[in-house]
Parts: structure tokens; C-alpha cells; sequence
């Protein structure tokens, strides 16, 4: 049988890895990956938790699922914001959008 | 037990028997035992594949009132043996700024979307690759993968007429993706599963006739997601001469276009699955699985040649259009129609049969005729807003 | 025994099928590629620009809409499985859930985003 | 070490390839499909898991629509950054760094917590995930409000992503 | 339904009210207030339910209607809210649902429903009225519709939530949510006008200076969840907790419970304009009248009394029954003060409106003065009866400035107050509605013996300071009533009485129906609602009617308040003030012709003490001075130039080998420029964490979570 250790390991280094990719990438699009990277390390976590407690209680699936929900819409509202400001500025670049505003 | 009520279980008995006299372990001799009941099911649907390349030939043929192959063998049965050949000594030409791995996975990935949605067929009473609990899902999962090798296969060809091939393609495909989730959940709701098993099962009425216009929406749906006429634009081949696969020559090209026959089979099959029972005919499934593996071909062969008879009858649609009808038509008609079926499947819940069926069914007759009102109400006002700008500008 | 080894088992045979094939028709085949061949096809015209062509938005709005729609839908599933055994509530929650998601797309289609032009 | 320890070890192994050829491929479009690779690795660990659904949920939401998202996003503004140039900032070893380190720490902080060793109990047979997930979702105990929220949190994201990327006050948009 | 269910519905209508007004049906003006006024209505009924339901249940106080969901989570338990309704909830909801149903329709009229837009009107000011052509060609100046009609009526609504979950929360925590959503909501209504500086400035005068009461009152709560892990009134105001509290010692003489008291107390000074923080609430008359009525009269400072009566028990969780507590004598000074100067400033001002914000001030006074002796009905009854024949007289004097600005239109002549009443006069024949609703609640407020509401309600307050022996109390309060039975003849006197002094009072004009069914609505109550609470011992009347008030509210607290013995004293008193002040002012007013002759102009009262000029001097002047002294001035002007100006003459006086050696480089150089440089410096190196990059942000970030997480990890966990 699988240690629940090992499904969470495994959640954090793909959580770090994620986070790698949010810190260092230029491109914004990039971040954007990084940071469906790290929601879905959160998910694993989470569904790991829901099989390894009592599986009669939904809490682990019902979260995940709210989580997919919200990494539909980070995605959504964040490559929006992402095409925006290409428009505007003509980059993708992060560390090219430091305006603040425009 | 014999061979002929379940043929499946008595063969992986025998064959499990075979096994483990050979000293293997069960959990190996069981894998094994699946690994190959699966390669035969895929390799008949192969054979069926190379077969459904001549009914296409042959049915187009009559629609155009042409002949069709008729030179190999009986009726051309031949032919289509012939065009594997040929294409299996192609040469295989991959375009000099193409992106090579992703190239060459795409029509892979694009052949196993549709082999893998087998796994989830019941062919027969207990005769089926798995049965999963979320097999209605499974199904748009499979489709999500095929979405994906098309817009590969577009990227990596490096070529314009590709690119806007896939891209217009995969917006068709996703657009066409929400009516037929919505549509899919109506015989989820009825069954109260999303096994394609249980769905079957639970069939003792046609969902038909409990729900026509989600059986029709489904059609219209799976039809735009094969990318067949009349929503074929990504090929469109007087103006981007063959779409996402465009570029590709030999058995890879051959990848795609089994594959999309075999598509369009497939979801004659499971239109057959959701709506019409499946393998079920009037008790005929019971008298012999292999009667009720002929039943469900034969509805999907059904299901088929109406997707093809839709094909070769209408014309292509530009795409403004089609995404026009499918997000301010089909998606609102289908999330209604849920909304419908629900309500009415609650309400009529401890109503005697006649009345259920003639409720469900009235109610989506209702339904088609309110959205075709709607419909026709603004199309109306369209027009003569449209023509009276015209005689406008001709006043001037 | 877990029915996803045999999803797993369908993959695997689903994708070395194709593989196959290809791998025949790669043996079988001839190469003698030469520059001609291997340039892109645009029915013999010589092709113009790059192969990256500026898209319109229009698509990038209708996979959005279709991201929302897409999650909204499979939400429902599992509502779609249990409703006959929960009754008229569960009935009119889900209502109110495909309302709210409707409200969204007469949104989309007042602001004119469903427009192709 | 059992059949189910391998096959876990070999989609954590490609999950995690897979996830850091995201993060430092060049080429965005491999990164995206890299992704969608690293993606189905997490639905393959979630059938592991006996999380059915939410397995064909991650395979039809994040490959079927996120991807496909991504793609169309890196196609809409590939134009002025192509594979040329840094792909990383200049801070990029300084991420590196925090990257390990919250990875040590988490580590760290897991090692010390007795529940980490325990081992799932045999998954009832007869137990429905999905109807049992359905009435969840719905029941007034259970968790009505954050479905009907999360309907809500979608509408409210497509509605601003719709302004905020297209509304034609907002730049030099709609030629 | 259940009683609980509907008392948690109770405060959502207005709500759903303000949403909907504010995201749809903002351009609809008869849509706004149909819904404004639908979920008014719709409130009401369910508090008259409520209310009735209530009625009919023996011994509500020991087991009131309640209901409570877990919201929280706290470690292992849960932080609960809910409502309850216990026979104190029951009174307050029933004036508070009368009052805000009238208010709501009133404002339908006020805001001149019906007219057309005005000519010149913008957002943010009074409208300045349309001109209109009849049917013979005659151009008319009529009264024009408020632009921002919707806007009020959302603002109305959203106010009318903030009350109705003060009443019906069962916790503290709620019941400051209420609270604040109603500081906020008197915010924007007082700044309704916003064009106007004075609107403006109130508004914000307002919501500072409650704002000051609101974070003591803060820190009480705070402080008391900390004492008793638990916010809720029922789960506080038992024996033992109270006990526990009360034999707590804690700062300045006072045990827990008496500092847990003033702190929320102070939440109240603020919030029912009591001395020293009442200067808000004169200045708050800018905002429109039903505004002046919700606020000033029937709701929001009524809240800061409810408080008090609410945490009575905590109050007098320490009281032996001799002797006032260190807090209870606090609170009973700051309310007979206040009662007794409020009312003398009243005396002077000439704005019919700042004549009752003093009023009203005196009159809360009066409630946390009963309620600093003890006696918790007398505050509770004078509470409710004060509300209504309160929030009629602000709508009757509305209806007044109302007709008044009808005269204004007709001639024309701007440069006339409508609010002064100097310039009214004789209006009783104009506007006979107003004018008898208006003497109903003014004999109301000057306690006009055995008919009126106020008479009985303030009798039992002097009975009570009387009967237990505090004696300074009720001189003060007897006096301040003697005032207030003066100033209110002398506004109705100058207001209704004798002739019209000026052109635009000749013209005035009787209120739509919208205005004056209000009006009468609520002065019904201002009558009748005394008869419920008519002492048992009263000779001849006593026992007539059982005195209902007295047990039902009294049931609420865990000990019953025994009956105060009938005394002739206050009683007579009480008959003495009252008519005395009442016949005095008719007989000095009457003949006062303008304000010239008005010998009670004094400046010291007409300036109020000087208490804003005081606040300025105290407060408002420092605060700039020290910006301007200390901050401009002395530390820039004055330290850095001036060490250096200073320094000028003596190094010129000592030569320039001085200048050279100590001046430049050392005061110049080193304290002048180095300190600029320094802070450049020290610019210079932040300003490099301020890139606006996000991706640098989140470093930062993170790295400062790992470090404290670190660290935190080692020095406090392992």
C-alpha cells in the first residue's frame, strides 16, 4: 500500500516546482502554468486526505472540486488580464508591466 | 455456464486456467487476459474501421447519384484494403519547419481519443470494456484529448492553412461541447447514473421518447464535434483546402481519417447508448449476447448513416453562424431542457408510466416549439431590420 | 481488482495501434525527402510571411465562455445522479445554479462578445 | 514494493518531469502541452486515489478547457516573444532557492507529524462516490452554499474576464 | 412558519430593498420606492407578528423566542450569532416597525413624489423647484422631485437593515454590525446633499465623532469576550457569569463588569449624542427630514439607549441596591447633565428642526439618567414613547419647512429661511394637520399631564430618581423638564400661533396625504402608547388599566423591578413642570413679534456652550497647528532652518573662520543636508523593493513567510 507520505511529498514538490515557475518566468502566460501547477499540488493534497480519513465524508472532494471551480476562474480572469495588457502595452513580459497602472 | 449466454466470462476462465498452469501469478494472468480481450476488440474495430471507409464510399456515391467503387472484388470490397496498402508505402513527409514530436504524436493521439471511447461501450449485457460510474464523462474526456491532438496537429504542421484549420475546428468543437454535456445529463438525471451500463440498463423506456429533443440536440452536438458536414469548416477545402491536416501524408493523414470515420461511428453507437436503449430490443438482448452485440451495431450503423445522410444532403455553414446557433440557440434550448426534464421528472415522479411518458415527451415538445417561436420571432425582426436598411439605401 | 487498469489497458492498446501502423508505414515507405517536398503546402503558391498568423480574440472568448460552461456542466453531474432521490429542492437549487449560469451568458451576449464580426 | 507503489512512483516521477518541463521550456507551447502531460499524470494519481470523478473532472476541465485556453492565450500573444531571449528573470535562482526551501520545509514539518506513515483503509465496496458527492453538493447540511457560490465565483469571473480583456474602452482592441 | 424563522427574516426585506433599488432599479423612481416602501411594509407585518405572537406567550422573559446558528468556528467551539426576541425586543421591534413604515412612506412625500423634474436641479443639492405652465398660460414655480430619489430610498432601506438586526441580534457582535451599518447608513443620508460644504461637513462630523464612542465600544466587547469567552446576552446575563464579573476587580475603583459597562457605555455617548460628544447631532440637520427623523428620533440614537438597556444587568451587575457604582453614577451624571444643558441651548435656537435635535438630546439624557439610577422600565417606556411623539414631531416640523418652502417658491424670494421660525407664524389655519399632530407630540414631549404618553413615561422616570432617594437627580431632571415643557410652547407658539410674519408663511401649503397619514398615524401612539404603563398606586386611574408595560418589559430581566410606591411629590412635580413651562411660554411667546424681542437670545446659549468653537479650539485647531507648528514650522522650519538660520548671525558675529569650520560642514552639511541625505539614502535603497513587479512582491514575500515561519517554528513551537 501507498503511505500517505508519499502522496503528499509528492504534492509538495510539484507545489515548489509550481512556485518556481510563479517566481522566475518572465512570461505572464508562464505564471499562469506555475500557479495551475500549485493548484492542483493543493488538489492532490486534498483528495489524498478525503481517501485516506473517512471516505464517507465528502469534505476532501466537495473542496476539490470548489478549487477546480476557482482555477477556472483564476484562469480565466488572469490570461483576460494578461491578453489586456498585451493590447495595451504590447508585452507579456512581468517584469515589463511595473506601471502599476496605465 | 456456456459459451454462447457469456462468451466473455468463459473465455477469460479458459484462459485464465491456461495462464496459471504456466505458472503465472493471477493479478498478471488477469492483466493479460484484458490486455488482450482488448487488443482483439480494437483490432475487429480496426477491420470494422477499413470497412466503414467503403460504406462511406458507397453510401456518398448513391447520395450523388454516382456508382461508387465497384472495380476490386464484389461492389469494390476490395477497395478499401487497396488505399491501406497504398497508403501504408507512402512516403511520409514531415514539412521542414514542422515541430517533429508533437507533429508525429498528434494523429496518434487523435486515433486513440476515439479507440479509448470503446472502453466504456456495452456491447452486450456484462460484455464491456469497464464499467465506470462516471461513464458520461468519460466520454467528453476522451473527446478533450481528441480536441487536443487536432490543435497539435494544427501548431506543429507550421503552416497557415493549419493553423486557422485547428483553431476553427477546436472553437467549433468546444463550442459544440456544452450542448452535448447538457444533453448527456438528461439520461444521467432519468437513470440516475452516469454509467453507460446502468443508463442501458435502466432503458425500459427509450429515453426517446422521454426526451426527443435532447436525443436531437445530442445529434446535432456529436455531429459538430465529428466536424463532419455541415459544420465542417475546418476543412473547408476551397478556402484552407484540407484544415489541421493539411500537412500530413501517408499513414498519418490515414490516422485521421479512420479516425474520424470511426468517430462518427462511435457516436452513432453511443446515441444509440444515451436515447434508444442500446443493446436492447425487446427482450432480444436476452436471448443471446452476440444478438445483442448485432442489435447495437446495428443502431449505431443507423445512427451512422444518418450522421452521413446529414453530410452529403446540407451545405456548409460559415462560422459566425454556426457558433451564433450553437451559443444563442442550442446552449440555451439545452440548459433549459435540463432545467425542464428535472422539474418534470420530479413532479411526475409517482405518476403512473403513460403519464410520465406523455408528460416528458409533451413538455419537450413544448419546448422545441417555444424556441422555435423565439426563434422565428427575432430572426423576423433581423430581416426587416435588414431590409429596411436596404430600402433605405436604395431610396437614396 | 481496480477497473482502471483496464482504462489504463485501453490507452495503452489505443495508442499502440496507431503506433504501429505508423511505424509499418515508416518501414515500408520510401525517403528521399528534398526541400520542394518539405515545404509547406499552399497549393503551390509560394507561401508569404510566417505561418503565425494574428488570431482574432473572438476565439479566446469563446473557449472563456466555454471554460465557465464546461466547469458549470460538470458540477451538475453529480447533482443529475442523486436527483431523483432528493426531491423537488434539489431540483430547484439546481434551477437556480443553471439560472445563474444563464445570467452569465446573456451577459456575454448583451455585451455583443458573442458576436463573430 | 507492490504493483500499486510502482505505478505510483512511475506517474510521480513523470507528473514531476512533466511539471518542471513547465516551468522551464522555452517554448510556450510545450510548456502549455507540457502542462496538460503533467495534468493527466495528477489524473492518473487521483485514480489512484479512487477519486473517480474528480479524475474525468481534472481530464475535462483542465485538459479539455484550461489547456485549450492556455494555447489560444499564448497563441493571441505569442507575437512579440518568441522562443528567443530569457525565458527567466533575472531573480530566477533567487526562486530556485525559495522553491527548495519551502519544499524542505514542508518536508521538514510532514516528517514530524505522526499521520504521515498511515495507510488508506480498503475502499468500501459497495460505497457510491459520485451519488454520495451529489447529495453532498446539495443537501442543505451539506455544502449548498459553496455550490451555488461557486456558480456565482464562475459567472462573476467570465463577467469580468469578458470586460476586462474585450471591452473596447479599454484599449486599441476591435479593429 | 415559526416565530424564529420569521424574526430572522425580519431585517432581510429592506435589504434585498437596498440591493435591488441599487443595481436594478435605479433609474425607476416609482419602482425604487414601491420596493422601498413593499419591504418596509413587508418588515412590519412580520414584526407585528412577531410582536402579537409575543403577546401571547407567559413568561417570555424566561423563555424568549430564539434561535441561533453556529458561524464561527473558535479552536474547538463555535462563535454563535442569532436573534431573540425577549419582551424588551418586543416593545423596541413594535415602535421601531411603526416608525420606520411612517418614515418610508413620509419620505415618498417629502421628496415631492409626482413633480416634475426641476429646472435647474443637480445631484447632490435640494431641488430648487420647476416652473410649470398651466393650462392659461400662467407660469408656476412648483416644488420639484428629488434627483436622487432611488438613492434615498435604497440609503432608507439599507439603514432600516442596520436597525432591525440591532433589535433582533441575541449577541453583541451582531448587534455592533447593526450598529455600524447604521453609522455608516447616517453618513451617507446626512451627506445626502452632498453639494452643499455644510451637508458635507456634518456628515463627516458625524461619523467621527461616533466613531470615537464606537471604538470604546469596541474595546468593551472585546474586552468582555475575553472575560466570559461568549458574546451572547443570554449566555452573559447569567448568575454566575454576572457574579464572576462583578467580583472581578479591574482599573480605577470599578470591577469588570462596571468597566466592561462604561466602555460600551461611551459606544453609546457617541452614538445618542449625549454630552461631551453631542455636537454631531445638531450639525446632522442638514441631512433631508425623514432623515432627521429616522436617525434622530425613532432608530439610530434610540440604538446607543437600547444598548445600554440591553447590557443593564452588566451594568448593575455590581450593585448592592445603596449607594451607585462608580459606572452608574457616571452614567447617571452624564445623563441628568446633558438633559438639563441640552435643553437650555434648546431654549435658544430658532431653527424649528436644531430645536429638536436639542430636544432630543435632553430627552436621551432624561432614558441614561433612568437608567444610571436604575430604573431600567421607566428608560425602556420613556424610550418608546419618546420615538414616537419624536419622530412625529420631526416629520410634523419636516411638513412645516415643507409648506414653507411651498410659500418660498410662490414669491420667489430665496433669501428666506424655511427652517427659521421667525419667519413662520400662524400656520396653524394653513396647515391644520400638522398643526394638531404637531401640539399632540408637543405636549407629548412636555409631558402635558394624564393624556399625553410623555407625561406618563417621564412621570415614572422623576418617580423613580424620587422614590430611590436621588435627589440630584431629579432636580436636574426637574428642571431640564420645566425647560422643555418651555421651549416647546415657544416653538409651537412661534411656529402655529398668531399671525404670519412673513409673505412666504402666508403662502404655505398644507402636505400631500403621503405626508400627514404619518403624521397621524403617529400621533395616535404619541397618545395612547402612555395608558400601557400607567402605575398601579396612580390615584384614580391606577388599576384602571393594568400597567402592562411595567410587568411585560420587566419580565426581561432575571429579577422583576418592584413597582415604585406612588409618591405625591413627583407626581406633582411632574404636573408643576409641565404646565408651568407649557403656560409660560405661550405667555412670554406670544408676544414676541421678532427675534429682537426674543430676550432669551442669550449668546452663551444661543452659541451652545461654545462647544464647537471649544471642540475647534481643543481639538480641531491643535491637530492643524501641530501639523502646521510642530511638524511644518518647528521641525522643518524651525529645527533644520533654524539651527541653521540661528547659527548665521553668531557665526557672522564670530567671524567667518567659525562659519567655515562648524557651520557649513558640520550643522550644513552634516545635520541639514546629511539628514535629507540620509532619508535619500534610505529612499533610495527601499525604493528598490518598490518595482512593481509582482513576481518580486511575492518574493519578498515569501521569503519573509519562511523566515517567520522559521522562526516561529523554532522559538515558539519546538
Amino acid at each position: 500500500m501507498v503511505p500517505l507520505s508519499w502522496y503528499l511529498v509528492f504534492a509538495a514538490a510539484l507545489f515548489s516546482i509550481g512556485m518556481f515557475g510563479v517566481l522566475s518566468r518572465r512570461n505572464a502566460v508562464a505564471i499562469l502554468l506555475g500557479i495551475e501547477l500549485m493548484l492542483n499540488a493543493v488538489n492532490i493534497n486534498l483528495a489524498a486526505f478525503w481517501r485516506y480519513g473517512d471516505v464517507r465524508l465528502m469534505t476532501g472532494q466537495v473542496f476539490a472540486i470548489i478549487v477546480f471551480a476557482v482555477a477556472a476562474a483564476e484562469v480565466a480572469v488572469g490570461l483576460a488580464l494578461v491578453i489586456s495588457v498585451y493590447r495595451n502595452r504590447h508585452t507579456v513580459v512581468a517584469d515589463e508591466i511595473d506601471m502599476l497602472k496605465w | 455456464m456456456s459459451f454462447w449466454n457469456d462468451p466473455l466470462k468463459v473465455a477469460a476462465d479458459w484462459l485464465l486456467g491456461v495462464f496459471t498452469g504456466w505458472g503465472m501469478p493471477e493479478l498478471a494472468a488477469n492483466i493479460l487476459i484484458g490486455f488482450l480481450g482488448i487488443l482483439i476488440l480494437i483490432s475487429l474495430l480496426m477491420v470494422l474501421d477499413i470497412g466503414l471507409v467503403w460504406v462511406e464510399r458507397k453510401v456518398v456515391a448513391r447520395f450523388q447519384d454516382r456508382i461508387g467503387p465497384n472495380r476490386l472484388g464484389p461492389f469494390g470490397l476490395i477497395q478499401p484494403f487497396a488505399d491501406i496498402i497504398k497508403l501504408m508505402i507512402k512516403e511520409d513527409i514531415t514539412p521542414a519547419g514542422a515541430d517533429k514530436v508533437i507533429y508525429n504524436i498528434a494523429p496518434m493521439l487523435s486515433m486513440m481519443s476515439v479507440l479509448i471511447l470503446w472502453a466504456v461501450v456495452p456491447l452486450a449485457p456484462a460484455i464491456l470494456g469497464v464499467d465506470l460510474n462516471i461513464g458520461v464523462l468519460y466520454i467528453i474526456a476522451a473527446g478533450s484529448i481528441g480536441t487536443l491532438s487536432i490543435i497539435m496537429a494544427g501548431w506543429a504542421s507550421n503552416n497557415k492553412f493549419a493553423l486557422i484549420g485547428a483553431f476553427r475546428q477546436v472553437a467549433v468543437m468546444i463550442s459544440f461541447e456544452v450542448p452535448m454535456l447538457a444533453t448527456m445529463l438528461i439520461p444521467t438525471i432519468l437513470a440516475g447514473s452516469m454509467g453507460t451500463a446502468a443508463i442501458v440498463e435502466k432503458q425500459d423506456i427509450w429515453y426517446v421518447l422521454l426526451a426527443p429533443l435532447g436525443a436531437l440536440i445530442f445529434l446535432i452536438a456529436a455531429i459538430a464535434e465529428l466536424g463532419r458536414a455541415p459544420f465542417d469548416l475546418a476543412e473547408g477545402e476551397s478556402e484552407l483546402v484540407s484544415g489541421y491536416n493539411i500537412e500530413y501524408s501517408g499513414m498519418k493523414f490515414g490516422m485521421f481519417y479512420a479516425g474520424e470515420l470511426l468517430h462518427a461511428f462511435t457516436f452513432g453507437g453511443f446515441w444509440a447508448i444515451l436515447f434508444f436503449g442500446g443493446y436492447r430490443f425487446f427482450g432480444l438482448e436476452k436471448v443471446s449476447p452476440f444478438l445483442a452485440i448485432a442489435v447495437i451495431l446495428f443502431k449505431a450503423f443507423i445512427g451512422y448513416w444518418l450522421i452521413m445522410w446529414v453530410r452529403y444532403t446540407l451545405l456548409r455553414i460559415r462560422i459566425d453562424h454556426m457558433l451564433a446557433f450553437n451559443w444563442k440557440f442550442l446552449t440555451p434550448l439545452a440548459f433549459t431542457l435540463i432545467m425542464v426534464t428535472a422539474l418534470m421528472n420530479a413532479l411526475l415522479a409517482g405518476a403512473p408510466a403513460w403519464l410520465y411518458i406523455a408528460g416528458m415527451f409533451l413538455s419537450n415538445i413544448v419546448v422545441a416549439w417555444g424556441a422555435l417561436e423565439i426563434a422565428r420571432f427575432y430572426s423576423r425582426r433581423e430581416r426587416e431590420r435588414i431590409e429596411g436598411k436596404q430600402v433605405v439605401a436604395a431610396g437614396h | 481488482m481496480n477497473p482502471w487498469i483496464f482504462v489504463g489497458l485501453f490507452f495503452v492498446v489505443g495508442l499502440l495501434i496507431p503506433v504501429g501502423a505508423i511505424g509499418i508505414a515508416w518501414l515500408l515507405g520510401p525517403k528521399k525527402p528534398n526541400p520542394i517536398k518539405q515545404s509547406v503546402y499552399e497549393c503551390g503558391i509560394e507561401t508569404v510571411g510566417e505561418s503565425w498568423v494574428q488570431f482574432k480574440a473572438q476565439y479566446y472568448i469563446f473557449a472563456l465562455v466555454f471554460l465557465v460552461f464546461d466547469v458549470e456542466t460538470v458540477f451538475l453531474f453529480p447533482w443529475a445522479v442523486k436527483l431523483g432521490a432528493l426531491g423537488l429542492f434539489a431540483v430547484i437549487e439546481g434551477i437556480i445554479f443553471v439560472l445563474i449560469l444563464v445570467a452569465g451568458l446573456v451577459y456575454t451576449w448583451r455585451k455583443g462578445m458573442l458576436e463573430w464580426a | 514494493m507492490t504493483g500499486e507503489q510502482i505505478v505510483f512512483l512511475v506517474v510521480a516521477f513523470f507528473t514531476l518531469a512533466a511539471g518542471f518541463m513547465v516551468v522551464t521550456t522555452r517554448n510556450l507551447v510545450h510548456a502549455a502541452l507540457w502542462l496538460v502531460a503533467a495534468l493527466f499524470g495528477v489524473a492518473v494519481t487521483y485514480v489512484t486515489l479512487h477519486a473517480n470523478f474528480l479524475a474525468v473532472v481534472q481530464v475535462v476541465v483542465y485538459i479539455g478547457a484550461i489547456a485549450i485556453l492556455f494555447i489560444f492565450a499564448v497563441m493571441l500573444t505569442r507575437r512579440d516573444m518568441r522562443d528567443q531571449g530569457p525565458q527567466m528573470n533575472k531573480n530566477w535562482w533567487l526562486g530556485a532557492l525559495l522553491a527548495v526551501l519551502t519544499f524542505g520545509g514542508l518536508y521538514f514539518l510532514l516528517q514530524g507529524w505522526e499521520g504521515m506513515t498511515k495507510t488508506a483503509t480498503s475502499y468500501p465496496v459497495s460505497f457510491d462516490a459520485i451519488s454520495e458527492l451529489g447529495s453532498a453538493l446539495v443537501s442543505p447540511v451539506g455544502y449548498v452554499l459553496p455550490f451555488e457560490v461557486a456558480s456565482v465565483l464562475l459567472v462573476a469571473a467570465l463577467v469580468g474576464a469578458v470586460y476586462v480583456a474585450f471591452n473596447p474602452r479599454n484599449g486599441d482592441t476591435r479593429k | 412558519m415559526t416565530t424564529e424563522t420569521l424574526i430572522w427574516l425580519i431585517p432581510l426585506p429592506p435589504l434585498l430593498a437596498f440591493f435591488l433599488i441599487v443595481l436594478f432599479t435605479n433609474k425607476s423612481k416609482a419602482l425604487s420606492h414601491t420596493i422601498g416602501v413593499g419591504a418596509a411594509a413587508l418588515s412590519f407585518i412580520g414584526s407585528m407578528v412577531v410582536f402579537v405572537r409575543a403577546l401571547g406567550v407567559e413568561h417570555l422573559g424566561e423563555s424568549p423566542f430564539e434561535s441561533a446558528v453556529n458561524w464561527l468556528p473558535t479552536g474547538d467551539t463555535w462563535f454563535r450569532i442569532g436573534v431573540l426576541i425577549d419582551p424588551l425586543g418586543a416593545a423596541v421591534l413594535f415602535f421601531v416597525a411603526i416608525t420606520i413604515l411612517m418614515i418610508f412612506l413620509y419620505s415618498v412625500g417629502y421628496h415631492n413624489y409626482g413633480q416634475p423634474a426641476g429646472d435647474h436641479d443637480v445631484k447632490g443639492l435640494p431641488p430648487h423647484g420647476a416652473t410649470i405652465t398651466d393650462e392659461h398660460g400662467h407660469k408656476h414655480v412648483v416644488p420639484s422631485v428629488e434627483p436622487m430619489y432611488s438613492r434615498f430610498f435604497a440609503f432608507l432601506g439599507l439603514f432600516a437593515f442596520g436597525m432591525y438586526t440591532l433589535v433582533v441580534s441575541d449577541n453583541l457582535l451582531t448587534l455592533f454590525v447593526g450598529w455600524e451599518i447604521m453609522g455608516l447608513c447616517s453618513y451617507l443620508l446626512i451627506g445626502f446633499w452632498y453639494g452643499k460644504p455644510s451637508a458635507r461637513d456634518a456628515a463627516v462630523k458625524a461619523f467621527m465623532t461616533t466613531r470615537i464612542g464606537d471604538v470604546f465600544m469596541l474595546l468593551g466587547i472585546a474586552f468582555l469576550y475575553s472575560a466570559t469567552g461568549t458574546l451572547t446576552f443570554r449566555e452573559i446575563f447569567t448568575e454566575e457569569t454576572l457574579h464572576a464579573l462583578a467580583s472581578t476587580p479591574a482599573w480605577f475603583g470599578m470591577t469588570t463588569s462596571g468597566f466592561i459597562a462604561l466602555l460600551l457605555f461611551i459606544g453609546t455617548v457617541g452614538k445618542s449624542a449625549q454630552w461631551p460628544l453631542h455636537v454631531w447631532l445638531p450639525d446632522a440637520m442638514e441631512g433631508p427630514t425623514p432623515v432627521s427623523a429616522m436617525i434622530h428620533a425613532a432608530t439610530m440614537v434610540s440604538a446607543g439607549v437600547y444598548a445600554v438597556i440591553r447590557m443593564f444587568p452588566l451594568l448593575t451587575a455590581d450593585y448592592t441596591g445603596h449607594g451607585l457604582t462608580v459606572t452608574m453614577s457616571i452614567v447617571a451624571f452624564i445623563g441628568a447633565f446633558t438633559a438639563l444643558f441640552a435643553a437650555t441651548i434648546a431654549v435658544a435656537q430658532n431653527d424649528i428642526k436644531r430645536v429638536l435635535a436639542y430636544s432630543t438630546i435632553s430627552q436621551l439624557g432624561y432614558m441614561i439618567a433612568a437608567l444610571g439610577i436604575g430604573a431600567y422600565v421607566a428608560a425602556a417606556f420613556h424610550l418608546i414613547t419618546h420615538a414616537f411623539f419624536k419622530a412625529l414631531l420631526f416629520l410634523g416640523s419636516g411638513s412645516v419647512i415643507h409648506g414653507m418652502e411651498h410659500g418660498v417658491l410662490h414669491t420667489g424670494n430665496h433669501h428666506v429661511d424655511p427652517q427659521d421660525m421667525y419667519n413662520m407664524g400662524g400656520l396653524r389655519k394653513k396647515m391644520p394637520i400638522t398643526f394638531w399632530t404637531f401640539l399632540i407630540g408637543g405636549f407629548a414631549l412636555a409631558g402635558f399631564p394624564l393624556v399625553t404618553a410623555g407625561f406618563w413615561s417621564k412621570d415614572e422616570i422623576l418617580a423613580d430618581a424620587f422614590g430611590h432617594g436621588h435627589l440630584a437627580v431629579f432636580v436636574t431632571l426637574a428642571i431640564a423638564a420645566f425647560l422643555t415643557a418651555f421651549y416647546t410652547m415657544r416653538q409651537i407658539t412661534l411656529t402655529f400661533l398668531g399671525e404670519p410674519r412673513t409673505e412666504e408663511a402666508k403662502h404655505a401649503q398644507e402636505t400631500p396625504w403621503t405626508m400627514t397619514t404619518p403624521l397621524i398615524v403617529l400621533a395616535f401612539f404619541a397618545v395612547t402608547y402612555g395608558w400601557v404603563g400607567i402605575p398601579e398606586h396612580f390615584p384614580l386611574l391606577g388599576g384602571l388599566v393594568p400597567n402592562w408595560f411595567h410587568e411585560f418589559v420587566g419580565s426581561t430581566l432575571a429579577e422583576h423591578p418592584e413597582a415604585i410606591e406612588f409618591n405625591p411629590i413627583p407626581l406633582l412635580t411632574s404636573i408643576g413642570v409641565a404646565g408651568g413651562g407649557l403656560i409660560l411660554g405661550w405667555l412670554y411667546y406670544r408676544n414676541v413679534k421678532s427675534v429682537s424681542e426674543d430676550k432669551f437670545q442669550i449668546p452663551l446659549l444661543k452659541n451652545k456652550y461654545y462647544f464647537d468653537e471649544a471642540y475647534n479650539f481643543l481639538f480641531v485647531k491643535p491637530a492643524y497647528w501641530f501639523a502646521e507648528n510642530i511638524v511644518y514650522k518647528f521641525l522643518d522650519k524651525g529645527v533644520i532652518d533654524g539651527i541653521l538660520h540661528a547659527f548665521g548671525p553668531f557665526t557672522q558675529g564670530t567671524g567667518s573662520a567659525l562659519r567655515n569650520y562648524i557651520d557649513l560642514p558640520v550643522i550644513n552639511r552634516a545635520i541639514g543636508d546629511g539628514s535629507a541625505e540620509i532619508t535619500y539614502w534610505f529612499g533610495g535603497k527601499l525604493r528598490a523593493i518598490q518595482t512593481g513587479r509582482v513576481q518580486q512582491y511575492l518574493m519578498l514575500a515569501l521569503v519573509t513567510f519562511i523566515v517567520i515561519g522559521a522562526a516561529l517554528y523554532f522559538f515558539v513551537l519546538a
